[in-house]
């Protein structure tokens, strides 16, 4: 495998190459949303200028070849996750809605008092929500996965989590890639060991998809969801893999049309997945543009996208460590870092580091991020985030650096 | 970094630094909370009203420069106010704050004209003024027993 | 109001202008889905070449600018629909998961055994399944207003609605136009009707949207549904107008990011309406470019829209009554017709019409329509339906009588 | 129109509108339904086996053009067959509407070769032909008391 050209890879996205506040634009803000290769637009407006028609239930020229492109995007994105069957991709809007269809039709289908859904502290509230609301509604228990570490060793409590796995536990959910400290967790493994109690396993991998190589039977859970506008592709589409045996079993989410096989005034019966899941006209065109998107970070290269996202982190962790009075998140030692690093600086809040950082046209990223109790056990109000994708260099996190020297000096008075 | 200095004046700099009136007030008799869920910042506004007037004023919480300066110079505007002046006041700075219109007179409320500048930070510029009304509004608390 | 220049905007949609199976184009299917003038597309690509990023927790100048254009779009919406405040727009995938929305949320929170949740029969499935199942699982009983009359006359009984709506009816929800039968129904005397028992409306305004003025404040309804790419806007976005008192005491749908005010381990705060209803990176970029379609609609002008559609619908259907053995679905005389036909030719299925007229060129839609209970009712298998647009011609029409004829003379064998 | 005439071939048009075997079959003792979700399509199949033979066969339901003519054909080649026989029928048929490859000899089957350039057919083709497999595999029923 050749090194990819990384600066002539920069050159397919358009929106990169502009100026913010009279500065070149830095985009540091991928684990948000990622920016769109050329390609990707370009098939969103082939689709719309060529083929635009609604799909399934029409025999003209054009619905015929919407509906082809259609599930030929669904055949592509199982290609994408490593699944065997195009059938177990669901298309849904995003990470989010494909934990709300697991945690609403399979969850409240099987979950009843006295189970227990075991996810992690480390999850977004889009994994995490769904789970702590459907346990209150079936009287089901949750428990977490503790976050055990210093700052810049954190991770899962492997121990507790041997502990938390009792034959009770029906399910467990966690994050592949953590938007927030940037760790990306052994799903194998964790699933392995969900495995020995029986639990069905769902891995949100919304950070992961786009930035590494990931095959659903090498990891072997049971759900995997994840967002097409974080890997490249256009916002409003994302997609659920689930295990065929499970999403047959499990009742439909949404209704409506095309997930329907007979439907009487009183009684309706229902396709079989993935249609079943599927109300309401898809968001054809977009899903369509995803399989761009795939197409051009598979040519690129998942592992290299992963290894070259992994050294910017970790060339911006060092940097950063010079700063005085800041705290970096992070793995422990050995364990993988995703392609973003947090931080918290003693004098400036992040929302000031990101105004500031802004003004420089460093685009970066403060708050909670999506995971407020953990931020509140790290004892950490909010943080900065710095991600990075194919399309970013070392040279701007040098000016990310040289920025930040500035807020602090600021904000220190010093 | 001229619209930055504009937005971060040294009032604000100052008050972030040295925040006035920080800290929870053990005799106070009303309490609010606010909260901006965008961003996490937090902030709780403790008063003690006597009679109509706030006689002692206090705040804590969590957030950016612009938040705990803006929460620390209310509550050096809002001591010794009826809810009513508290009302006008906040009139006067909300005004500032999405304008950029500053008083003629030399003030420090001014320091936050930069702010309209950066319409998505106007939010935690009010976060403590509007915890602080909702505290004037809120039934009294003992505070001893809170 | 000066009369649009039809042929000249017909140039702005540049998917019509292609060859299929070697003949012109004729796309008679647009309320399956409707083609998208340049501007949508144009609007779409700006946004991603510009402005992409993420919104809402975003303080850096991309987030802030996509931020500002969401929340633009969902204040143009809300003038599109007449709501007086924006916080009463909720972006959705389209009309299907707005329904499903209000049914789970609402249907969830407010019925139970006793309550009568009132449809009618000219319902989609997507208007009809959710409210049948959300009945199933509360208990409440679902009925429905009958659609009366002869195949060209057809419409609801209107007696039969003021017998049915008891004060046990807690809902009301009917489609303002029907996809199937052509009919608008007159939505703001439903809805007056209903509000005299107090029942809660909901209009499903898929076909109506971006043909002919839509104010929810003249109709008088609770909810409102639509999808964008009917209106021709893009896949994959789409809306729930919402009376903001009901929309702030209704439960969470979705679950996650965006949507909640403080999340703990085990309990969780939610925002107000909309942002409530919002779970999850919203499709950004497809709201935004929705814009443009409702920009575009109203300088067209949706009254001179819903004549032209209404006049080339009459027409068509006076050219097919020529037809030998046509069975034509339609609104009595007086009641307006949407700008559709539907028709059951006696030699000749749906689906051999279809495939028929493809070879000329011609995009019809042909089977239930996902109508099925309606269809069986009136002992029609499927049937055949052209559907018109702004963009649409009479010779377009002339096109498919011509190639009707010879459909039928090819069947009946003469 | 030289496509529409390889996919409305003289034999489909005449099975469609002269369909062989249509109608319940009362003796029977094997039934199946079969519909296609996406246009509406349905078919029902009546057998009645005698022994592993199938003795009588009808068809009834709604559809297509494709899929009557189909039905029909269907019926007239499965009468006196097992079911393993009918099995490699259809194979055989299923080979024809999805690679448009006709059998050497001259024959009825042939005819539906043309589907196989309308992909979306092919279901409306094999509809009758799944009804029969399943009526087949199903369990005996008392066709008196249906
Ligand atoms: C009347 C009616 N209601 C609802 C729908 C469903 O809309 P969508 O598929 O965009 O969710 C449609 C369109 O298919 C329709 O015509
Ligand atoms: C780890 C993780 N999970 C889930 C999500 C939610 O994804 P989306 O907003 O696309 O539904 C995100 C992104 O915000 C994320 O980073």
């Amino acid at each position: 495998m050749s090194t990819p050209d990384w600066a002539a890879l920069r050159a397919d996205f358009p929106t990169l190459h502009q100026d913010v506040n009279g500065k070149a634009l830095v985009y540091l803000d991928s684990a948000a949303t990622a920016q769109k290769p050329r390609v990707v637009l370009d098939a969103l407006q082939d689709f719309y200028l060529n083929h635009n028609a609604n799909v399934h239930r029409g025999l003209h020229a054009l619905s015929m070849r919407a509906t082809d492109s259609y599930e030929a995007a669904r055949l592509r994105t199982a290609k994408f996750v490593g699944a065997a069957d195009p059938a177990e991709i669901v298309f849904t809007r995003g990470t989010t809605e494909s934990i709300n269809l697991v945690a609403s039709s399979w969850g409240a289908a099987n979950l009843k008092k006295g189970d227990v859904v075991l996810i992690t502290e480390m999850e977004h509230h889009s994994n995490l929500v769904p789970w702590q609301q459907i346990a209150l509604r079936t009287g089901a228990t949750l428990r977490y996965v503790p976050v055990v570490g210093s700052d810049a060793e954190l991770g899962l409590d492997l121990d507790a989590l041997d502990r938390l796995l009792t034959p009770e536990v029906k399910l467990f959910a966690f994050g592949h890639g953590s938007n927030t400290l940037g760790i990306v967790n052994d799903a194998a493994d964790l699933c392995a060991r969900a495995r020995k109690v029986g639990a069905i396993t769902v891995v949100d991998a919304a950070q992961t998809i786009g930035h590494q190589p990931v095959d659903v039977r090498a990891i072997g859970c049971d759900f995997l969801a994840f967002s097409g506008h974080k890997m490249a592709g256009p916002t409003g589409i994302g997609g659920l893999y689930g295990r065929k045996a499970l999403l047959d079993a499990m009742p439909p989410y949404q209704l409506g049309g095309g997930m329907i096989s007979v439907v009487d005034f009183f009684e309706t019966k229902f396709k079989p997945s993935p249609e079943r899941f599927e109300a309401g006209t898809p968001n054809v065109a977009d899903a369509v543009a995803l399989v761009a998107a795939m197409d051009y970070l598979d040519a690129v290269g998942r592992e290299a996208i992963a290894a070259h996202d992994r050294e910017l982190a970790a060339y911006a962790a060092t940097a950063l460590a010079e700063l005085p009075g800041i705290r970096i998140l992070g793995p422990r030692p050995g364990q993988p870092r995703a392609g973003l690093v947090s931080f918290a600086l003693k004098d400036a809040h992040a929302h000031d580091v990101v105004t500031f950082a802004d003004q420089d046209g460093i685009a970066l990223r403060g708050g909670h991020h999506c995971n407020q109790p953990l931020m509140k056990k790290l004892g950490l109000p909010s943080s900065t985030r710095a991600s990075f994708y194919l399309y970013n260099t070392r040279e701007e996190v040098d000016r990310l650096i040289v920025s930040l020297r500035r807020i602090v000096k600021f904000f220190s008075g010093v | 970094m001229s619209d930055l200095t504009d937005l971060y004046q040294q009032v604000i700099l100052d008050h972030n630094r040295r925040p006035r009136n920080r800290g929870k007030l053990p005799t106070a008799n009303r309490v609010a909370h606010g909260d901006n869920p965008t961003c996490g910042d937090q902030c709780s506004v403790y008063i003690r009203l006597e009679g109509d007037r706030i006689a002692e004023i206090g705040f804590d919480g969590s957030g950016c420069a612009i938040s705990q300066a803006s929460a620390s110079l209310m509550t050096t505007q809002l001591k010794g106010k009826t809810a009513a002046e508290a009302q006008a006041l906040f009139d006067n700075f909300h005004h500032i704050v999405t304008t950029g219109e500053a008083p003629e007179e030399i003030s420090d409320v001014a320091a936050f004209a930069g702010v309209h500048s950066f319409p998505a930070r106007i939010k935690c510029a009010t976060l403590g003024w509007h915890a602080a009304l909702n505290a004037l509004k809120s039934e009294p608390t003992d505070a001893s027993t809170e």
